[in-house]
């Protein structure tokens, strides 16, 4: 499977694998975790710099952005102004332009889809590569993919609720409905959620608290690896047929 | 002179200092950080010559954990 | 996870993932399955030789039996007594006690647990070591472990439908109420589903249909083989709590 | 509706909804509830007469024996002898033959399928009309048919856990596998679990917990009432097909 | 029950059950639907009147718009403008403020929500008492809220599917995100998903193709009546808490 | 006269006909429809005084059954 | 005499007494009630004749709420 | 002799022929198989000396592919 790349904005990744980078104990954890996810893109947030404490660990001794490419993302800003503002800033600090965009609501942090997609539009003329954050709407998504998305990434359920891919049937609408990559975002609790909809025809997945929430977190970055592998590698080989009645699959001849 | 950094108040900075300057000054370590200046970006090709003004309002962040 | 074998009657096994050696198109693909899931063991039926072809292949010359477990079932038998005069013949084909019990009912291919019951009770005292094919009963389940078998292996739904994992609640039961391995056997359609039977806790997964009967079996096999991995590891790594809300997965604070 | 009846045993019922008579704040909020959910049948336990109170309320009092039927059940009973015993004495004290058989484990009390068995052939032999509580086994449940049961009582979700309607799939195969009424027993938690059972076929429900355990039991007995009359009239008129997409509803032509 | 009216825009209504016109074999068929289904509220496209035949049987001749609400859609309306040409055409034909908003898309007639706030602000501003027909998008639904909506109407699925209720999750986080009645509309494709919905706490259904669709759309109509009640009761009568495990219904103590 | 009605041309129309006219002209049923002309909705108040011109543009519709 | 009923002892039951007699003498209430003696179900019809001998264990049971 | 293999009737073989001797007589592969003899296992070790006698009932069986 070598050759079966994630190919977002033209930009090559081995793994479709991607986990955040909050929640963790520490850094150290963090980075442990990412080793064990085999990711080679981690979600970051923007912050102010802590002035009276300069000296403070930071994530880039942790987990080098050379190595690993880091997806800035607008957590927070809750209007596209701020979202956009935000980018920026993110974009002077790491000379990238491929980011996450979230233009999160006050209503269970669910995306604000029309703030979303004025931001997504500043954003693109603004020279910037945006995977997008969203809802499972699929009409929404491919306004998004026609305003210039280089990846949708639906919500699986609310962030950090941990219950799971609630609506199948909505995400197999997006992956028809959009031909960028489609990556499943938030709401996931283990792994084989994140296998099911890999099995879909999804991209990617994007996991954080259920990676960081978990008991053991390195164990679990582990089993997301394998899960999103094999989600990719079922969706590829195509699935039987289910069928309402069963049928033996030893022979029926040649008893004794 | 007077600077907003980061929301803050900082009425004691030294005037006349560029972006490289104040950052020297602030002790922050040699790291990724980037800098807004009155809500526009500075490049970092300009710490070394732009010189930062009284009443300046600065944003100075960099990236930490986040999903 | 090197260290983390399955262990059934004292013998120790890599793969957590048995195949079947049905349905596929012929035993060349079937031993590409077996390499691609890397399973140690594969479930075989006992047939009458054909007499007037016996140079037909034969699977010995595609599976290695010394290499591979070969776990002999009773597919076709449909009372306790042939189960047990055709494991007794297994037994002096292969020279190993290691067996599968199913007798099935004519009520959709359901396994029959009165019969099986008692078919089990025979075999033990004949000294053999018994893997059962069962219902998701928990009570028939402590039964067959108390009659001394060496593995409870519930179905996840009707033989060859591909139906998936309809009653993970009785899974977990019988996963509660047995100490001896617990292995899904029968019904899964897709990779994920056996994902999510290990992470309720199961010991292993036998897959035949789903993986013979995909578009290219060889994809699927590996698609299980790291879908067992993968819910074993979730499994031991703990998931995290579900939500019935969101929880923000960046910090709040220091936004600009 | 009204020649639509429900029939076990040759007896007549207007309703398909059987009531439990535990777990009710008292007797008089249980004859409320009967009320309320329109039954013509109530699941009564048997048990010794206090002889230190004689006087204590009995259920006879608020429920009258000649206007709804008692269904003694053998619940606190593990073995078949218990379980003929506590019949005996029942029919003795009511004077009829109708009753329900459940013999329980100490597994999560699920039935215990092979002394139910057992049971069952002493009481039907001993002349009694038998409703048999049992698991959702379509092998098993045909077994009970063959051996005389009345009617088939699967349990939907282990008894008082209000899970729901754990495997659809299963109590399709049981009402397709057997003749006699099905009524489904124990597990319920909420209205629309019984109507989705009775639009599989089902013939009846059972619900004990769920109603006596709501905040409002006589709301909630009035809820299984339309309940279950709404999924019986949904498998009579014959569901529309499950479509892939989306179908317009209003005409597509002659829009202005 | 009888005061528990369903209030939109100060208008009471007796159901909560409001059913479409379309795809009845004719609208004889319709009337007895609605009949059945004990509605006071159906909803009706806006269409060229057939100049050359001004005598073909006309809805108005089955369902007398004086004793059932006529609630005229914007079926086939892809655009705002579309959407306000032709309810202000309804208008002066029924002379009546209620009516139906939906703008859908191409996208498996999947609502278009940024036409659909658009169009709804046009009809709020033009004194339209406006019921929107939307995603199960809570971020949105309040948005429609804030705009004036009169009732929200998510949709349980793509129109005309019969998938049923596929994200419970989202109906309820939009039943807490509004004030103003929620009523489920398209998708449902049998009686007990009507219930489930109404069990989360919606105010109310509507149900086309899931009836016009049945073999015997009369007995469907039914059959969603008592849903829609049951539902609603049980919503009101607080359901029992679920337990992981058994809890006997019967006591314990007093056995024989 | 000719108008267009519901999208299709009329050429025949008698001239000077009111709303009303035209209803019993084309020999609609007196029931619920409501009509459109050239894009503004005609109040039924209006029916019997409103005179149509050349070339109107009309859409006359009513209530089907729908979902 | 010495009589069992529902597994307790009870050591001064006057002799003699028939089961319809210790119905009265316990004074249960005329109702839906069943007697097994020493694990036979004791008909009703046998109620005025039966007559309890020293140690008979008996089990008098009724019809309470249950699932 | 007459046998009955595997359900089908064998006129022909030929007589005092032991197991070992069967399996040379039909081409039968060395390969895993296991015989029945009138419903009892006939261990390996015992082919050597094994007679077959008229009428015996033979199931000689193998591994095949299955679920």
């Amino acid at each position: 499977m070598s050759q079966d790349k994630l190919i977002v904005a033209g930009r090559e990744f081995n793994s479709r694998l991607i986990i955040g980078t909050g929640k963790y104990k520490d850094y150290a954890q963090n980075a442990a975790a990412l080793e064990a996810a085999g990711s080679d893109m981690v979600t970051v947030a923007v912050r102010r710099v802590n002035i009276s404490d300069p000296n403070a660990p930071m994530l880039a001794d942790f987990i080098d952005p050379v190595k690993t490419t880091y997806l800035p993302n607008t957590a927070g800003c809750f209007t596209g102004e701020d979202a956009v503002r935000t980018l920026r800033l993110a974009r002077e600090a790491g000379g990238w332009d491929l980011v996450k965009l979230e233009v999160l609501s006050n209503v269970h942090l669910y995306p604000d889809m029309e703030e979303t997609l004025k931001s997504l539009k500043l954003l693109v003329a603004d020279g910037f590569d945006v995977m997008v954050y969203c809802t499972d709407d699929p009409v929404y998504c491919q306004k998004l993919q026609d305003a210039g998305a280089a990846a949708i990434m639906p919500l699986a359920a609310p962030i950090g609720s941990g219950l799971g891919l609630l609506n199948p049937t909505n995400i197999r609408l997006v992956r028809e409905a959009v031909s960028v990559p489609v990556i499943v975002d938030a709401g996931l609790g283990i792994a084989s959620e994140a296998a099911a909809a890999m099995e879909i025809g999804c991209d990617g997945i994007i996991a954080n608290t259920a990676i960081a929430g978990a008991k053991d977190p390195i164990g679990m970055a582990q089993a997301f690896k394998h899960a999103v592998i094999a989600g990719r590698q079922a969706y590829l080989a195509g699935r039987m047929p289910r069928k309402a009645y069963a049928e033996p699959s030893s022979p029926v001849e040649g008893t004794i | 002179m007077h600077l907003i950094i980061n929301g803050k108040d900082y009425d004691d900075i030294p005037d006349g200092l560029t972006v490289t300057g104040l950052i020297g000054y602030l002790k922050l370590p040699e790291r990724k950080i980037a800098i807004e200046r009155n809500l526009a970006v500075v490049p970092k090709s300009s710490y070394d010559d732009l010189v930062l003004e009284n009443h300046d309002e600065l944003e100075i962040i960099h990236f930490i954990g986040g999903g």
